[in-house]
């Protein structure tokens, strides 16, 4: 990692002044996603989960760093590479992985998967299948915020590609122009599935297009955790105290491919490499405290146990678990 | 009773609606001052603020996404989509969000919104502005699909879309809205998937929806001049559909006549054909089951084509004399 | 007429150094449109009209200017206020009366109406009846343009409340990328059909967006035709050097009601008459060309005579033509 | 012949086609490199470069816009959409504009494009990814609709939609995407509107679409070891339909099954039913007409669930013995 990068990390750390116990915690929850998303990929390998399914790894300081001024009532949207998002806000990973594995004790009974993991109780509104979608829905839970008095704020997650698709600016203006509690949080992890933004559009920054709804926007480093807490947390007071909408972007990478079917011939092998070694949230985040001395290496050690333990479990609990019967077909279609 | 037009019971349905439960609340282009489109929110502003009655920016895509996000999250809301023809544009929200989100995530949602869709031609609108595409709602599992025929339906109806707690498609007429007929002051609802007998008759079966169902009537009467007993079926829920009520009826008469606005190919009325075709009513029928929709046409400009492209009450006569080989 | 309109005005008409002829010309459209749009009001109040139809009295400078720089070739998509744009851009009075009077000597031979009026012969695509629907189209036209190397500009007509359909936003981008010779023209006139722009957006100016493609953008005042020429002639010729897109605000307003059916509770009559009193782009063109010596007041008048006899020839023409035969039903419907 | 498979197919008649007429370019999201979601561009960048193969932004309203004015003016777009599920987002370019822009403008354009939907269930991507909506656009007129089950028939008809002047719905079927059959190497046409008779029989007519052609084969196959004579007709067009071959079976057969994947409720089917039951084969009819259509439900993304939603070899099978009430 380089000195210019710790540099901010470690200034921010102060500035900040988080509790060592939500800092472990938040350490312990992107452990727990990038083991989540490993684990996951064997099971595909092993040909446990079918169908398709994206994965977040490298993108934790995001998911992890963004939920973190949340309260359990805030809400959040999210996307179909949404398992990060999930855990962040405090979903359960062993219905998590039921769900995955198609049985009837994950989160959608075994009828959603990947794309569709939801959590109505700790505010996780929904993985979405179809890009942008979860904009013009966050709006609208905002909305019912704001009308009920309810005092949540909404977050909505969505990639780089996702700003090119109409639901993005309408939902912005509508956010704007009824002034609602909400935080757009663009992860710009540079591509769509194959496309680069640089060459899907023609702006330096999505953060600009902020202007264009009188929505306040900034560009913020994606993989320094402690850069998405200070950004989204004040995002979410200004939503929080009525003053509306913010647009922000994170630059992050995906490491894996888009799904599990991508071979990956957009990028070059080397700037995956050089994100890898020099720009991993997880790494980046741990020296950070190892510096700053709120955990030490065996801490570090023990965080990556209990996670691997907790997937472990998570997987034992899932395979376990029952398949859906077939007359679960026609039920939860209508209310 | 004091008759009122279709708009009004759909103004007075809403408003009732609203002062009841304070979830309710309309959202829209324009239905503000200008009271939309057709005039059908008209004054609604100006008792229930702007709150609950939303102007929104042009933005089909946004608005209807908002409205599904509401709704999962406490409200209730009604959307107006200014020509139901702009629906194209909030597809998604319906169609992969609202519709299937109670599925997709196991049963952990609900999404109780109504959407309201001014549908139909004879307003010379043309091609863009005329369309009836409620078909395709009924042909996505997780909506309802609502299609009133008259003032008194559509208040009772509209009361139990909004009161229902999946997403209704509520499909108005625009030929319809200026038509009175007695309606209730106090608020009643018309529960959703039954039919109504609009007439009753021995020898033929028609089964029309919307618009079609007046002109079935009007058919009727003249074929009753001629001797000819007609019994009309408005099934005025498309989704859920009344089926028992369609089978009974076809039973009885043994011949079918199924006319409708849309477009002829793959209108709602070839699932009420299929439905007696592979039914056992089947074993009943002494004819053809006959159909009329629309034009296999985008709907014309000038008058005399945008009539030619749809059912006239003639047709109607004509194709149950055809049914009796008269 | 303020005297700060009247000195940009006078300015230009220098700088842009146009003929004589083509001004004449210009003032003619503009009163040929005024003329065209009285007119159709009668017919709608003898009922000769049915339907709708949207008039654009008060926003002629807009629709000549913006086609003045614009060749045969070149194209323009329109809207639902159509009819200005395309007398402008050369589209013949008799065959729209027609078609307003749904008979088959009519654009459409009847089929279409006001909405739909087209005009491939003179490059005009078409007006639409779905609010920002001519943005996607006019850069697929342009794409074509491109693609052919044929070398027409398209120039897109659209108005302040389009600008929040995601269509807007989708083709915006889409042209910038691909970098396509096309000029976006929003007709501002401060309302969509009742919704005011200033509420409807939580912006200065629709100009601000262009920012979010990379597009340069400017906002004019399109109530003074040799503003709207000068900044549209600049667009076109980058357009037509492979310099991309240009997104072009021109503010203005319509004297009528969205629609025939528009009480226009949401504006003022106030408003309303200080637009027609010191804001009329035919008085201000009038006044530039009497002021610089290009016209009298007896060519005014005798331009207008031409205008009126103009148009009742054309209504005669309309009114005289046949309807369309009823098996035109099940044609034009398939190649 | 050789044996390739249904991508292949479809991109061998992309590649034909693009060779011979350079107007013919393609347009989608992630069509370069990547190939596709499904493979079908794989390398035809390398060929005919980015600007023919031009990879789009996440934009479907845009990019369905953009090919239909590019189709009007003098170009002849193929347009992928990735997942057929998000044509909801492109319907407005496609519903009112492409099908309905020559008729609006009384015959004065045209709109030579072909719109590529991968569709239907089977691969675990559930309810969003997995729609078969293909009647929503029979219900279209101006637009035409193409739905072929195997790669020879792939071929031939995409080349025959790319020629077509008019906007055609190529219907593919993403479990068929690896289905090998054989198909000649040069290019061919197979008109659009004409039915193929997959089989021959006698007994029982089954009309079936899309991937349902293969399961009524095999079950056809099934149903001759118990001496039934079994016919499949596939439309490979909807729109326009062959409605001789149809009727002609069913008048020879009396007995009818009509096999779709999509939502059995409104699905194309219910087309085909409507057509027989108002015709004169209505009077060959021995017994009703059945249906077999997908579950009224969002696709599940549990394997035995998406596979109980939609029909399979054996459901043919029972519906058959059910026609002959055995
Ligand atoms: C409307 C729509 N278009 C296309 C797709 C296919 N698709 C799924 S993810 C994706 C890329 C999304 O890119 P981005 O928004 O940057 O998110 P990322 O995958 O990078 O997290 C695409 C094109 C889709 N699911 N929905
Ligand atoms: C997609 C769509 N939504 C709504 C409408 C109804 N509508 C027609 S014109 C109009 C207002 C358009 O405003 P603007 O773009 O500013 O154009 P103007 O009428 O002011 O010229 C509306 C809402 C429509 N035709 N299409
Ligand atoms: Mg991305
Ligand atoms: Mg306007």
């Amino acid at each position: 990692m380089s000195n210019q990068l710790k540099g901010v990390s470690n200034q921010l750390i102060n500035e900040l002044n988080l509790e060592k116990h939500d800092l472990t915690k938040m350490m312990y929850d992107m452990i727990l996603i990038r083991k989540f998303e490993e684990n996951l990929k064997q099971l595909y390998q092993q040909g446990k989960i079918h169908g398709t399914m994206h994965l977040c790894i490298g993108q934790e300081a995001t998911a992890v760093g963004a939920c973190f001024p949340l309260t359990k009532e805030d809400k959040i949207t999210s996307t179909h590479r949404g398992h990060g998002h999930s855990i962040a806000k405090g979903t359960d990973v062993n219905k998590m992985v039921a769900e995955l594995l198609g049985k009837v004790t994950g989160y959608c009974k075994g009828k959603g998967g990947s794309m569709h993991i939801a959590d109505m109780e700790v505010g996780n509104l929904g993985a979405n299948g179809i890009v942008a979608a979860g904009l013009p829905l966050g709006t609208g839970a905002a909305l019912t915020s704001q009308m009920k008095k309810l005092g949540y704020v909404v977050l909505c997650f969505f990639g780089d590609g996702a700003t090119n698709e109409g639901a993005f600016h309408e939902s912005l203006n509508l956010a704007s122009v009824w002034n609602l509690p909400i935080v757009f949080f663009c992860e710009n992890n540079l591509y769509g599935m194959s496309g680069s933004i640089k060459e899907m559009t023609n702006i330096e920054s999505i953060a600009v297009r902020g202007a264009s709804y009188g929505i306040p926007s900034e560009t913020i480093d994606g993989n320094d955790i402690l850069e998405v807490i200070k950004a989204t947390t004040a995002a979410v007071e200004r939503a929080r105290h009525n003053n509306g909408p913010t647009l922000i972007e994170a630059n992050t990478y995906r490491w894996e491919g888009h799904s599990r079917s991508d071979a990956r011939k957009y990028r070059t092998r080397e700037e995956e490499k050089e994100w890898k070694k020099s720009n991993d949230p997880i790494e980046r985040f741990k020296t950070v405290l190892l510096e700053n001395g709120i955990i030490t290496e065996d801490d570090f050690a023990e965080l990556n146990e209990k996670a691997i333990k907790q997937i472990q479990d998570a997987v034992e609990f899932a395979e376990s678990s029952e398949s859906p019967s077939l007359d679960t077909l026609m039920t939860d279609i209508y209310v | 009773m004091r008759e009122i037009s279709y708009s009004e019971a759909v103004r007075e349905s809403m408003s009732q609606m609203m002062r009841e439960d304070e979830d309710v609340y309309i959202l829209g282009e324009d239905i503000g001052v200008y009271g939309g489109a057709f005039g059908v929110t008209s004054g609604m502003i100006d008792e229930f603020g702007p709150e609950r009655v939303r102007i929104t920016p042009i933005s089909e895509a946004a608005i209807s996404g908002c409205a599904v996000g509401s709704a999962m999250t406490g409200m209730r809301p009604i959307l107006e989509i200014q020509f139901s023809d702009f629906v194209v544009i909030a597809m998604d929200n319906i169609v992969n969000q609202a519709a299937k989100m109670r599925y997709m995530f196991g049963g952990k949602a609900k999404v109780p919104m109504v959407v309201r869709l001014p549908s139909g031609s004879g307003a010379g609108f043309a091609a863009q502005h005329s369309q009836s595409l409620e078909a395709w709602m009924t042909h996505i599992p997780g909506l309802k699909v609502v299609q009133p025929s008259n003032a008194y339906d559509a208040k009772g109806l509209l009361a139990a879309a909004i009161k229902d707690d999946n997403p209704v498609m509520f499909y108005e007429h625009k030929m319809l809205y200026n038509v009175k007929s007695e309606v209730p002051e106090e608020l009643y609802e018309i529960p959703l998937g039954v039919a109504d007998i609009k007439r009753e008759g021995k020898d033929v079966t028609i089964i029309a929806t919307g618009l079609m169902v007046n002109r079935a009537l009007e058919a009727a009467e003249q074929l009753a001049a001629e001797g000819i007993d007609v019994e009309v079926i408005d099934p005025r829920t498309l989704v859920p559909l009344d089926e028992k009520a369609i089978l009974q009826s076809v039973k009885k008469t043994g011949r079918v006549l199924v006319a409708y606005e849309a477009v002829k190919r793959n209108g709602f009325g070839t699932e009420i054909v299929s439905l007696i075709a592979e039914s056992d009513a089947f074993d009943y029928l002494d004819a053809p089951i006959l159909r009329l929709g629309g034009a296999e046409a985008p709907i014309p400009y000038n008058p005399e084509l945008e009539k030619a492209a749809i059912p006239q009450v003639h047709d109607i006569y004509q194709k149950c004399l055809e049914l009796l080989n008269r």
